[in-house]
């Protein structure tokens, strides 16, 4: 069974404009444990799609099934986990606090929250600032907090709406590292929204290219560089790395770059 | 902004304020006449009549040099010469107090020694020394045996019961309460409804609205000596007038702005009257020794609520003066004015409800 | 440094400000019904201490009355405009009219509804002051859940309750406490006017009036002083109450 | 649509206050509803709560016997319009005191260290208990031609209160500006002055104007209590303190006064609104200050 | 005459948690002409540099030299052009009265100001948005004009720190093609922060990659893969890029990557 099965599905927003096509008859089938990225310019439905996929918005037509139920019976049943571009931390509450907030809300006892929260807490190393508050921390920091709260409850899917935007090119990339590792090693599906090619072709198993106004998949390009241990730094510098970087490239642009290919023709 | 001006600007007139002690009303009917029928103007005065607010002190405005003379009860200036004012009683125009205490026939409060466990309203503001010299009097404990409410410029309060036993001047909130319906009666509340506690009666009234002037100018400045006497004189031919024409007074004191209702001002000016006539101090604004001695000793020895009196030694001998009075009483007496209202006879007003 | 600064700075212009005071009132020989020195208030506020404490003690009563009315009765109102859109729509123009009213007006007609032998209608003036400020500040804190926290509430298929006890409360709190801190010593200054207008006899705004009536300026000025600390105090106090419990306010 | 939606509730919201008002005095007992000694619910005797017919009627009756007595209505519009006058100079001089201090503790920062705290402490001081002795002070100044008036003691008085909001929102709207526009003002190389009147000035509309809002409101409470105080004539603050020899007898009369100063915050407020549309174009990051 | 020359310079903050070294005993030279990128980890110091030279701080020792005067001879002779991440635009001045700022500032007249941000607001393709507020334009509009702003005086010297932080990859690659284009055309150096190492090769001469605590050069890369006409999408996916591109990723990661180097084993 799928995790996440969009289809035809089309969403618009009516604004003072006028109505506007966010997403215009998307179809998409992510498997479990699948690692599937969306890229595309600002204002393509990136976002969109992923709120409908969390059920925090609903689509104008079409269907959309998580996990064989509907949007809304997997968001009731927590079947996902969710992290977005800003950490949107509670700031009145510590860092454990606000990991422990899932799992509080679903009525886990104190204790198991508590073990839980710690066992995240070292996962994403924050150890030594578990007691502190969210404004004493680097955006950085902030954002690995929402990650581990993400993953508080083990979704078999993660759904991450450009969650390492804020984050220093070294952090990103060992937090890039670290995800897939969790994601491999969950089984989890994840759903992830990029503005960086590279990340999108490190991270994933498919690329899902879309193009704006309305809103569509113009293609998705296959990645599939291998499983987490492949996935170390060394493969950034790597020759498959640069191929599937230059397609995601082509796919976004619509069309072959003029000019001569780069790694062929040197 | 002052409300008798109506004098132009006639460069020859020597400009002159007073300060009022509240606002226009017929308990200033007096000074208001004068102004009107150009009394100040034939003795070659500018007069300019300034009111007061809650919080205008109005010996502390001509001790300051804002004005030149002021209307205020003889208590409240004593405090106020002994905290540095130097000014002088010129003319004592009331002769009674026109302050009671009144209360609800149901409440039982004939004497002052009933006020005691009462709930007791005053204005404070230097109104209360009458009322406390009374209390005293009777050997009620003014510090814990009475609650002391402060009444507001209404008298709701009293007719609410809120207050057992309210100040009253008869001029005013007395007919106030006459003015209202009774909702029991459905018609106007009666004098019979009321008891009324005068001080006059009890023996501890104190001298009321008298003319202040400064004590060091009227010293040094000879001028200003002489406006004295001339400001007194236009100022009693203004009582006079309101004396034989309360109706016109009433009306001239409406005309300057006082938005009271003409059937309590009329009241008023015949109830103020009736504080100056007859004169039985050798004609108005002579200050009688014995009546002037009373308050000092009532100053001296009265206790508020807090434990304090007015005043701690005698005030100094400059502190009043028929000087003046005698000149401007001299002059009218010449002219054939009446001064003692002997025959002085009331109207007998009958209030409607709102005072209309 | 900057410690210096926040805390030197205003206690040597104080200082210095106080001195002018006093050389104007000594040199130029202003008398004390024109402007006291600061030395005879001070003496007149150290002789008369338990006189201005009694008088302070009344007044804040009735303040510390009104501001808890005040503060309760807005955050009821602010929750209950929060969640019906129409409590909100209908009571619009009134709390903006309420906001614009001189309110200590309403004295003198607040006394015949009340009582005028009780202190209701001060602690009432001084509520309906606080209420304004507290109303509008918590509605609008209550109002302005940050979008991404709405959606994780969602996301985590919180309840509605959930939803006000862990984001919406916390989340509305600096804002009421903005409101709290302008109300404190407007409730002070209220409760004091509303004394000009009748009532019992005892706080500060009553010996304010009689002293000056009796021309004892240094006396006025002492329980003036009065006032200003009481109005200090209770800034200082909701100022702490609102440090410690939006401390961690600034991200997230 | 949506506006006048908004408009109808409003109204409704006012009818309801009204219809409220007659149902309590209908149904509550004249003692109101006491409770241990208590009241803690309104009295509704005609004096306390006049019906608000009797309100209205009394507005189009003559306000006395006088020979030219004006109607109650005019009479509170004059008083309404003359407290409006008074208030508006308090406003302003509130407002240019009030810009002045914050420029001068946005420019120094020790002026803001020093003087921001007895800025907080100035709104303290009980400003009734000024009254008086503002009339005083005003006497004693020698202003040349001019003489001091009650009403510029009364509009003193409101400016006391009026700078307070207008200091501190004006304070805040300077502080505004990004770092970043800062910098940049830097980079070009302009002085403080410069950076202040195309940089802070503008970028402090949207807090300045619900400062001055608030002046406006205070500007007119201290208008209102100043005029009982000093007794100044022609205003509704000493119209309330003169009706309330009748408040007895003619209960409905003292609330015409009390609507006329519902009226005049509300113009004044209203006036402050007009100022935020004619600077629309300063406001297009709007903040809620 | 470089148009910046940085020797010795040290930089400390004094913090409540004492003194911060933000940058420790710099040595820069910037040819006239020439375009150098900033790269390394948050923290490290780049936007402190780049004030520096501003002269919207000073440093604590050391020598700065901009064309040959001090910095700050330099600022008031507005011999630099700045942009910064954040647009930083007057929200109340339209477009144009925007790009018009520093030339009403520095007095130019309400005609030839006209003209010249008319001029300008074509150059980053903003014709017809001349009249609008900065509100009622995408992030990436803003930052075209903020850039545009930052042209107005044809400085010889541009200040960017992390420009295009804000924008979506293509817009972000269109916005870059025509920054080494403007670049070229007035002779104008660049100091230009960034974060993205594929984003520093494509535009630089030189690639200064920095690291943390205290701040300091770790390496200077040689990019100069030609000039703006061979800085084409093409090159993006050029092999000498993506040489490039490891070049600086391993400057950045401070030793060579561990494992296999991509492009020579495959
Ligand atoms: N609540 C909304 N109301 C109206 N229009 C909306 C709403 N949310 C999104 N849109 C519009 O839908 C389109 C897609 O928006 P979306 O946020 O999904 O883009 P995105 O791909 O996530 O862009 P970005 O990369 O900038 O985050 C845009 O044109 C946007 O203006
Ligand atoms: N005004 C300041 N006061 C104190 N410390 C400062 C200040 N400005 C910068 N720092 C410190 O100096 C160091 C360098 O900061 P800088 O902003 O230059 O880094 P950066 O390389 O631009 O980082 P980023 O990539 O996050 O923008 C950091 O440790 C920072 O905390
Ligand atoms: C609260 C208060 N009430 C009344 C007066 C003025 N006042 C003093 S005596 C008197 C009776 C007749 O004039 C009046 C009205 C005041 N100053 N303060
Ligand atoms: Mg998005
Ligand atoms: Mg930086």
């Amino acid at each position: 069974m799928n995790a996440v099965s969009v289809r035809s599905v089309t969403k618009t927003f009516a604004t003072r404009g006028g109505a506007v096509t966010a997403l215009a008859n998307i179809d998409l089938e992510i498997a479990a444990g699948e690692f599937v990225s969306l890229i595309g310019p600002s204002g393509c439905g990136k976002s969109t799609l992923l709120r409908l996929i969390a059920d925090l918005d609903e689509p104008s037509s079409g269907e959309l099934a998580v996990f064989g139920k509907t949007a809304r019976q997997a968001r009731l049943d927590q079947d996902y986990g969710i992290a977005f571009q800003q950490a949107g931390l509670l700031p009145w509450r510590t860092v454990r606090a606000n990991i422990e907030l899932p799992l509080e809300l679903h009525g886990m006892g104190r204790a198991a929250r508590r073990a839980r929260a710690d066992e995240l807490i070292d996962l994403v190393g924050l150890g030594d600032f578990a007691d502190r508050h969210p404004d004493q921390l680097s955006g950085g920091m902030q954002q690995r907090v929402a990650i581990a709260r993400s993953l508080a409850e083990s979704p078999r899917l993660l759904l991450m709406d450009e969650p390492f935007g804020a984050l220093d090119e070294m952090t990103r990339e060992r937090m890039q590292a670290e995800l897939v590792r969790l994601a491999g090693e969950t089984g989890a599906a994840v759903v992830f929204v990029t503005h960086s090619i590279p990340e999108a072709v490190f991270l994933s198993d498919r690329v899902v290219v879309m193009s704006p106004r309305p809103g569509r998949i113009r293609e998705i390009v296959e990645v599939r560089l291998g499983g987490a241990e492949r996935r170390t730094d060394a493969l950034r510098e790597d020759a498959a790395f640069f191929d599937r970087v230059s397609a995601v490239r082509e796919a976004l642009h619509g069309a072959p770059v003029a000019g001569v290919r780069g790694v062929e023709t040197r | 902004g002052g409300g008798g001006d109506d004098s132009g600007g006639d460069s020859d007139l020597t400009p002159v304020s007073l300060q009022l002690q509240w606002v226009a009303q017929a308990q200033f009917a007096g000074y208001y006449a004068a102004a009107e029928q150009g009394f100040y103007e034939d003795e070659g005065l500018d007069v300019t009549i300034l009111e007061a607010g809650t919080d205008t002190v109005p010996i502390d405005s001509l001790a300051a040099g804002d004005v030149d003379y002021a209307i205020s009860w003889v208590p409240k200036v004593l405090g106020s010469i002994e905290g540095g004012a130097e000014v002088t009683d010129v003319a004592q125009i009331f002769e009674r107090s026109a302050t009671t205490q009144i209360s609800f026939k149901d409440k039982n409060i004939t004497s002052p020694a009933d006020l005691a466990g009462k709930k007791v309203g005053s204005w404070g503001f230097g109104n209360e020394w009458e009322l406390f010299a009374g209390m005293q009097q009777a050997g009620v404990d003014t510090a814990g045996g009475i609650e002391l409410v402060q009444q507001a410029f209404d008298m709701n309060g009293f007719l609410a019961g809120d207050i057992d036993a309210a100040q009253a001047m008869t001029y005013n909130e007395y007919a106030q309460v006459l003015e209202t319906v009774n909702p029991a009666t459905g018609e106007l509340y009666q004098p019979e409804d009321l008891n009324v506690i005068d001080w006059n009666e009890q023996g501890t009234a104190m001298l009321q609205d008298a003319i202040w002037a400064d004590a060091a100018r009227l010293a040094d400045d000879e001028a200003y000596a002489a406006t004295t006497v001339k400001f007194i004189k236009a100022s009693i031919k203004g009582w006079l007038f309101a004396r034989d024409n309360p109706e016109d007074a009433a009306q001239i004191v409406a005309d300057a702005g006082s938005t009271l209702p003409a059937g309590h001002q009329l009241w008023m000016t015949n109830e103020v009257n009736k504080l100056i006539w007859p004169s039985t101090s050798g004609g108005i604004g002579m200050i009688d020794e014995a009546a002037w001695e009373q308050t000092v000793s009532i100053a001296l020895e009265t206790k508020n609520e807090t434990g304090a009196t007015i005043i701690t030694q005698e005030p100094p001998a400059n502190a009043h003066t028929n000087e003046y009075v005698e000149q401007a009483l001299a002059e009218l007496e010449e002219e054939g004015e009446d001064v003692t209202g002997d025959g002085f006879e009331p109207l007998t007003v009958t209030l409607k409800e709102g005072g209309e | 440094m900057t410690r210096v600064r926040t805390i030197v700075a205003p206690v040597l212009f104080g200082v210095a400000a106080l001195a002018a005071w006093q050389l104007a009132v000594v040199a130029l020989g202003i008398r004390p019904f024109v402007l006291p020195s600061p030395f005879a208030i001070g003496e007149q506020f150290a002789r008369n201490a338990g006189v201005v404490t009694d008088a302070a003690g009344v007044t804040a009563g009735n303040a510390l009355v009104g501001l808890v009315l005040g503060v309760a009765v807005a955050v009821v109102f602010a929750m209950l405009s929060a969640t019906l859109r129409v409590v909100d729509q209908v009571s619009a123009p009134l709390v903006v009219a309420a906001s614009v009213v001189p309110i200590v007006a309403l004295a003198p007609v607040l006394y015949t509804m009340f009582g005028a032998s009780v202190e209701t209608a001060r602690q009432l003036v001084a509520a309906l002051a606080v209420f304004i400020p507290v109303y509008v500040n918590s509605l609008r804190g209550l109002r302005t859940v940050r979008p991404i926290h709405r959606d994780l509430m969602r996301a985590y298929a919180a309840s509605g309750w959930q939803a006000t006890r862990t984001v919406t409360l916390p989340g509305a709190l600096p804002f009421f406490f903005t409101g709290v801190r302008i109300a404190s010593s407007l409730a002070v200054i209220s409760a004091l006017i509303a004394e000009y207008f009748g009532g019992p006899v005892g706080g500060l705004g009553k010996s304010i009036t009689s002293a000056v009536a009796s021309s004892n300026y240094p006396l006025a000025w002492a329980f003036v002083l009065g006032a200003i600390l009481t109005g200090l105090v209770f800034y200082c106090v909701t100022l702490a109450l609102e440090t410690v419990a939006t401390r961690h306010r600034t991200s997230g | 649509m949506t506006r006048l939606r908004t408009l109808l509730y409003g109204a409704a919201g006012v009818v309801l206050l009204g219809v409220l008002w007659e149902t309590y005095k209908a149904l509550a007992p004249a003692e109101g509803v006491v409770i241990g000694g208590l009241t803690v619910l309104p009295r509704t005797s005609d004096i306390a709560m006049p019906h608000l017919w009797d309100i209205a009627t009394r507005l189009t009756e003559p306000i006395n016997g006088a020979r030219f007595a004006l109607n109650l209505w005019e009479a509170v519009l004059f008083a309404a319009l003359f407290t409006l006058g008074v208030a508006g100079v308090g406003w302003l001089v509130g407002v240019v005191v009030g810009l002045a201090i914050a420029t001068l503790m946005q420019r120094f920062r020790t002026a803001e260290s020093a003087l921001l705290p007895w800025v907080v402490l100035s709104q303290t001081v009980p400003l009734i208990a000024l009254a008086p002795l503002v009339r005083r002070w005003g006497g004693q100044l020698e202003l040349g031609a001019i003489e001091w008036q009650d009403w510029m003691s009364v509009a003193v008085i409101a400016s006391y209160l009026a700078f307070f909001p207008v200091s501190i929102g004006a304070l805040r709207g300077f502080s505004s500006p990004d770092a970043a526009h800062l910098d940049l003002m830097r980079s070009y190389g302009v002085g403080w002055w410069r950076t202040f009147l195309r940089l802070r000035v503008p970028a402090s509309v949207p807090y300045l104007l619900p400062a001055l809002r608030l002046a406006a409101a205070n500007a007119v409470v201290g208008t209102v209590v100043a005029e009982v105080s000093i007794g100044l004539r022609g205003g509704v603050g000493r119209m309330i303190v003169e009706f309330a020899a009748s408040a007895s007898s003619d209960p409905a009369k003292q609330w015409a006064p009390i609507l006329g100063a519902v009226l005049v915050g509300l113009v004044a407020a209203g006036a402050v609104a007009l100022l935020g549309l004619a600077l629309k174009p300063y406001r297009r990051a709007e903040v809620d200050a």
